[in-house]
């Protein structure tokens, strides 16, 4: 129903491409996945069927078969430990959190790769590269965070049957006609960067998806006839934006704040700025024009996200930024081969390295960036030990 | 910015017995008082009512009525070479964490502390000489004497409904009680509990052995009472839910049921719950208090408690741990054996033996929190002659059951296997036809067991932790021995089919088994500002409109159960407070 | 059948004893047992047991501010004196499973005295 | 057939308990012979189904409470009992999720006087201890616990409780074995509510009446006599 309505606004609909099997498939590597059972238990969940793309049935069962793997569980690096020179790491230390035993694992090469927030935490907490001020604009660990912004109309239509239990991470159909289209002229609207929309079901699970018109009572017979009432026959219609990084959104150790290991909390500030307001107004604009277009027995209409962030409703887990990779060690913490300017034999992946985050979801630059730092590790650096630019 | 609040007279942390106590007295006396209590309120008709408050699970294991170690705890160690680590969980000993503190979960056994343990030194000194006490023994003198608490003793236990016999009534040795104890004004306000199977056998058995068992004290009212003050008793019911658990009879002498209602009653009482005292605040002069800073755990806000006199009197622990945060006193140091604050801490020592008797019902399960006989020939009686055995101090040694619930209790001979359908067999059989003699012994003050803030762990609102440092010394490893050796000669006279031996506590405490609430010591009370942290009224060297109350103030522990002295000490420092301290603001010394 | 007799008998006047006039006022003293839970000013809430005005001829687990076991409420029970005679003998024997922590007053001429105290005082 | 097994015990247990006749009821015991008819399982006492344990980790506590809790004169066995539910409800709870436990590192082993001092929660400790377990009974008899034979088990257990199986992982056997034996005693005497000592059978077993408890007139009325236990429980007088 979107993308027909999409298209008939002249946008470009297309299926958003996710790493849910829609067949049975092997890959490359020999792994094999099952074809997907559109179960819509995906997201916060693992995959019964093998059917979603994850590591776990991919390359991890391939080291592990191999002799010169190890893989430690339970296992909490604290810090990553440096030379006298500082020019070059010697490995990490870490505790077994199953007895709180410390270690010292000594490597030729340390590659870190912890998810983004870790990862800046834990080039912090092992003081490499200078940690970022935002008063003085110097330094460059904990630059650059960015986030996801985001609007969203629901629509009802009364006596249609959407199942909404019937779903995939990904069932929906995207356009991309104010993100990569380079012809939507921005300069009317002020603001850099772009978002995708997308209509369908995300998911149909009951404690967190119950969707009602605005003004339904929040208990009682009413709201109960209403959540039988529209379970089944309300869509949604929402835009993923980018978020462009800020002097003032960036990462820091906490004065106060202690981890179960006495380590300082990494302090996280960030809000969504005017950029994102002005975005965030366009989408909710174009949404409640498709979503009228489609004339809904009722509708929730988008509204931007003008409100301080807030960290208590989901929203995203799309931290980006804070080990950014850059042109110069003036800029960015890791080069284009997400090697540290500072130690040459330290690494860093992950959606950290972005210098800024864009509608899309990250893991697919993610993923490539570490089979391209592997290759440059591979074939490089490993003959020839020293900063690849 | 803390919220400042109107400023009161007298503003007390902490509300369980002490705080109770000098709550009622102080309002009573016309001044304006506020209390401040942790824990949160709770109603005996709606908390503790049948069936939910029999739930051995919830209570005692998980420990629903007392502190929670995730917010608040220490660090432990045995002596100063070892690393102190944090307590994560409870064991060894309970504090509560309600209003009506350890008091709501107490068996109820109340004692008159008398001059033996007052005067320990120069008794001591004078009967066995000098060198007698090694040198790390820093027991002294309490500088108070019983003749002083007599009638506040009194006060205590007829408020608390105490059932037990009376041994010696102003000089007269009375028949059936203990005829070691020092004179008493007049009998308990309640005879001594209906006694249980198990108590009965020991005392035969002790009898014929020549001692002189008598009916425990315990604040569990053998019959309906109603106190001086009009607080209503129903009369026990021997339920075998007594320790750890409220009572839902209203038959356990808790503050909750008596002092803190009236306290309530009155106007110019205000109690806050959920209010969390983090530090007592000084003058300038460091030689006054101001008031104090709490943190309502509701929502974290902070607030500021003016007041012209504070009342510490969140149980022993908390008390020396406030003290320390606040920077009240010279800290003790073991090494320099300077400063006060943190010295003295002592603890509890016992032994006991399990004797199991084929065929036998002694219904374990039916017992009050004060169901045992016990007896004083080792502690008090003035012809146990130390000269031989080499120790200071002395144990009861006592039978019968304050507790027989079956996750905690399942007697099985040594050597049982633990699982199976042997071990089922066992644990079936013996049940019901076994019985306990236990010895409860006194731990003689020492320089190395001591309180001190922990340089590494803190607790949920930031601040460092108190670190205990602690262990049995060869003092009460001596009597521990000495206590065994009787235990298991008394056992054998009753012959039965199996004995379970007791044995002395020589390895290293450990945190790990519950062993006793009884946590006594680190700010001590005594005749001088160089050997103690408080005056006879336990009234600050220091500051001296702060007074702390609770068993903190004893300068060394003995085998009775503290609450007797401490409930007795709050109603004598309450009477300093209303007749002579409000008059004339100062130090009572 | 001697036996057989004077033990109806004996059947018989315990069940007289209770209707015959208790002593008031030495109930009053027996009452001591109940006061702890059972505050004796009319209306009177919040106690461990429920307030006893008008306990005599009511229906069981009636006071409606007070929160009674399942047991008490399905007992069907009528506070007659012979049915509060027997639960005050023996609480758990009467209704069992009831929430009344109370182990029961064995002598029958206690619980008519009490129940003349309770008759002159709660009506 | 999947309304049937939503009562009664967990899955497979219920066919075949239902078979044998209700062994629970008809149990007796050698302390108190209790009077009350075999009666079939009361349907919803004991909701099946695990809140925690995984497959492997069921298999594993439901094995184990059976072994060590065997069906004979004194109870029926350990998930008859209901103690693999208990088990896996207490796991799932604020115990298991160490609401009281202080969390803060640094993180050393200490000394044993010292107590606890593992970086888990009882949950977290559970599941590392049974996948060690389960690792060490395949290395030595090559199939996990729950296939094992009676004498393979009591082997296991011998060495998780005398500490002479060591985990290659560092986890510690002793605070393994001690935290599974507890919740072994919790499930067989805690009050029915829970999920565990199910009809009360723990308590019949050693003769622990439960929560009536006003024994005032009972002290000489009973005095060396056995006590006539009327079992009653928490749910009873709710």
């Amino acid at each position: 129903m979107f993308a027909e309505a999409a298209k008939n606004h002249g946008y470009h609909p297309f299926p958003r491409p996710v790493a849910n099997a829609s067949r049975a498939y092997t890959n490359p590597d020999g792994s094999k996945f099952g074809a997907c059972e559109y179960c819509g238990f995906c997201e916060r969940f693992g995959c019964e069927a093998n059917a979603k793309g994850s590591p776990l049935i991919t390359v991890i069962p391939i080291a592990m078969r191999n002799p010169n793997f190890e893989l430690r569980t339970n296992a909490w690096v604290t810090k990553v430990l440096k030379d006298s020179s500082g020019k070059k790491v010697t490995g990490v230390t870490y505790t077994n959190t199953l007895n709180g035993e410390e270690f010292e694992q000594p490597a030729g090469m340390v590659v870190l790769t912890a998810y983004a927030i870790n990862n800046t935490h834990l080039m912090l907490l092992s003081g490499i590269g200078k940690p970022y001020d935002p008063v003085s604009q110097t330094g460059v660990v904990g630059r650059n965070y960015c986030y996801q912004t985001g609007a969203a109309a629901q629509l009802f239509f009364d006596g249609k049957h959407f199942n909404p239990f019937m779903s995939t991470g990904g069932l929906n159909v995207g356009i991309d006609d104010f993100h990569y289209d380079w012809n939507f002229d921005r300069a009317p609207h002020g603001f850099v960067g772009g978002y995708n929309l997308a209509g369908g079901m995300t998911h149909g699970r009951p404690i967190s998806y119950r969707p009602l018109p605005a003004g339904t009572p929040q208990w009682g017979s009413e709201w109960k006839a209403a959540s039988a009432k529209w379970y089944n026959s309300a869509m949604i219609i929402s835009s993923s934006g980018s978020v462009m990084a800020n002097r003032y959104n960036y990462f820091e150790l906490d004065p106060n704040y202690r981890n179960a290991f006495g380590l300082p909390l990494m302090r996280m500030t960030f809000d969504y700025k005017p950029n994102e307001h002005k975005m965030g107004q366009h989408a909710a604009g174009v949404i409640n024009k498709i979503a009228k277009s489609m004339n809904p027995t009722m509708m929730n209409p988008a509204v931007a996200r003008t409100e301080p962030w807030s960290v208590v409703p989901y929203q995203s887990t799309h931290n980006t930024g804070g080990t950014i990779m850059g042109t110069n060690p003036g800029n960015s913490v890791v080069n284009k081969y997400l090697q540290s300017w500072d130690c040459h034999n330290l690494f860093v992946m992950g959606a950290g390295v972005f210098p800024h985050n864009s509608a899309y979801n990250p893991t697919g630059p993610v993923g490539a960036l570490a089979y391209w730092a592997a290759d440059a590790i591979k074939n490089r650096y490993l003959k020839n030990p020293g900063s690849l630019v | 910015m803390a919220k400042v609040m109107k400023e009161v007279d007298a503003v007390i942390i902490g509300l369980g017995w002490t705080g109770g106590i000098l709550a009622k007295e102080l309002a009573e006396a016309g001044m304006s008082v506020v209390a401040l209590e942790r824990g949160t309120m709770r109603d005996p008709a709606k908390d503790y009512a049948l069936p939910n408050i029999r739930d051995e699970l919830r209570y005692v294991q998980r420990h629903d009525l007392m502190m929670n170690t995730a917010r608040d705890t220490l660090t432990i160690r045995n002596n100063p070479s070892q690393e102190a680590l944090p307590m994560r969980k409870l064991g060894s000993f309970l504090p509560g964490d309600v209003v009506g503190g350890s008091a709501v979960h107490w068996s109820g056994h109340t004692w008159r502390w008398t001059d033996n343990e007052f005067k320990i030194r120069s008794n001591y000194e004078a009967r066995y000489g000098k060198k007698f006490i090694p040198g790390d023994m820093t027991i002294q003198d309490w500088g108070i004497t019983y003749a002083e608490l007599e009638p506040y003793y009194d006060k205590f236990e007829y408020t608390a409904a105490v059932s037990g016999k009376a041994g010696n009534i102003r000089g007269k040795i009375q028949a059936g009680g203990n005829p070691f104890e020092a004179p008493r004004a007049r009998d308990y306000p309640l005879p001594p509990l209906t006694p249980i199977l198990s108590s009965e056998v020991f005392s035969e058995a002790a009898r014929n052995a020549g001692y002189h068992p008598f009916p425990r004290p315990s604040a569990n009212a053998s019959r309906a009472y109603v106190n001086p003050d009009g607080s209503k008793f129903g009369a026990c019911q021997y339920c075998g839910y007594c320790q750890r658990f409220g009572c839902e009879a209203n038959a356990k002498g808790s503050p909750h049921m008596t002092v803190i209602p009236i306290a309530m009653s009155k106007p110019n009482f205000e109690l806050r719950a959920n209010a969390w005292v983090t530090r007592i605040i000084k003058d300038a002069s460091g030689k006054r208090v101001t008031g104090v800073a709490y943190t309502n755990v509701l929502n974290g806000e902070e607030f500021i408690q003016p007041a012209s006199m504070v009342l510490l009197t969140a149980y022993a622990i908390n008390n020396v741990h406030l003290m320390l945060l606040s920077g009240i006193g010279k800290p003790y140091d073991p090494v320099s054996q300077t400063g006060v604050i943190g010295k003295n801490y002592c603890y509890q020592t016992g032994a006991g033996a399990t004797l199991f008797f084929e065929g036998r019902n002694f219904n374990p399960f039916i017992n009050a929190g004060g169901s045992n006989a016990t007896m004083d020939d080792f502690n008090i009686n003035p012809d146990f002659d130390r000269g031989q055995l080499g120790f200071v101090g002395g144990y009861s040694i006592g039978a019968g059951f304050n507790t027989a619930l079956p996750i905690g209790y399942r007697p099985v001979p040594r050597g049982t296997p633990q699982w199976g359908t042997e071990w089922k067999a066992a644990t079936s059989k013996w049940y019901q036809t076994a019985m306990n003699i236990g010895a409860s012994g006194g731990v003689m003050a020492n320089r190395y067991n001591y309180y001190d803030l922990d340089p590494t762990y803190r607790n949920a609102f930031g601040l460092p932790l108190m670190r205990m440092t602690f262990d049995y010394k060869d003092n009460e490893h001596k009597m521990g021995r000495h206590a065994a050796a009787q235990i298991n000669a008394l056992a054998k006279t009753m012959n039965p089919t199996h004995l379970n031996e007791a044995s002395a506590r020589t390895d290293p405490w450990t945190v790990v088994p519950y062993q006793s609430t009884h946590n006594t010591g680190g700010t001590i009370m005594g005749s001088n500002p160089g050997n103690s942290a408080l005056n006879k009224y336990l009234q600050s060297w220091d500051c001296h409109n702060l007074f702390v109350v609770g068993a903190n103030v004893f300068p060394h522990n003995a085998s009775y159960n503290p609450t007797g002295p401490v409930g007795a000490l709050a109603y004598w420092t309450a009477d300093a407070i209303k007749n002579r301290y409000v008059k004339n603001p100062g130090m009572l010394v | 059948m001697y036996r057989k007799i004077t033990i109806a008998a004996a059947m018989l006047f315990a069940m007289g004893a209770v209707h015959a006039d208790g002593d008031a006022k030495r109930g009053q003293k027996l009452f001591d047992e109940c006061v702890a839970c059972h505050a004796p000013e009319r209306g009177a809430t919040g106690g461990v047991g429920p307030s006893l005005f008008g306990v005599i001829g009511r229906k069981a687990g009636e006071v409606a501010d007070f929160r009674y076991s399942p047991a008490m409420k399905r007992s069907g029970v009528t506070w007659n004196e012979r049915d509060l005679d027997a639960y005050i003998e023996a609480p758990q024997k009467k209704i069992p499973a009831n929430r009344m922590p109370y182990s029961g007053m064995p002598e029958a001429r206690d619980r008519a005295d009490l129940i003349a105290y309770l008759n002159a005082t709660f009506k | 057939m999947k309304d049937i097994e939503k009562e009664g015990f967990g899955r497979r247990d219920f066919l075949k308990s239902a078979v044998a006749g209700g062994a629970v009821a008809a149990a007796a015991t050698a302390a108190v012979v209790t009077t009350q008819p075999a009666q079939a399982q009361p349907a919803g006492t004991a909701a099946s189904g695990y809140a925690y344990l995984n497959l492997d980790e069921a298999a594993f506590v439901e094995a184990m409470v059976d072994h060590m809790v065997p069906a004979d004169q004194y109870s029926p066995k350990g998930t008859d009992m209901g103690l693999a539910i208990f088990i896996d409800r207490a796991l799932a709870g604020g115990w298991g999720k160490g609401e009281r436990l202080y969390m803060q590192g640094p993180w050393k082993p200490g000394v044993p006087s010292q107590g606890y001092q593992l970086p888990l929660t009882p949950a977290e400790l559970y599941r590392a201890g049974i996948a060690a377990t389960n690792a060490h009974c395949a290395k030595t008899y090559g199939k996990t616990f729950d296939r094992l034979d009676a004498k393979q088990k009591q082997e296991v257990l011998i060495g998780l409780s005398s500490a002479k199986i060591t985990f290659s992982d560092g986890l510690p056997v002793r605070v393994f074995w001690s935290t599974v034996y507890q919740t072994v005693i919790e499930g067989m005497f805690a009050d029915p509510i829970y999920g565990g000592n199910r009809d009360k059978a723990g308590w019949k077993m050693i003769g622990f009446p439960g929560v009536i408890a006003t024994h005032a007139q009972d002290i000489i009325k009973y005095r060396d006599k056995k006590f006539p236990a009327d079992y009653t429980s928490i749910s009873d007088m709710s």
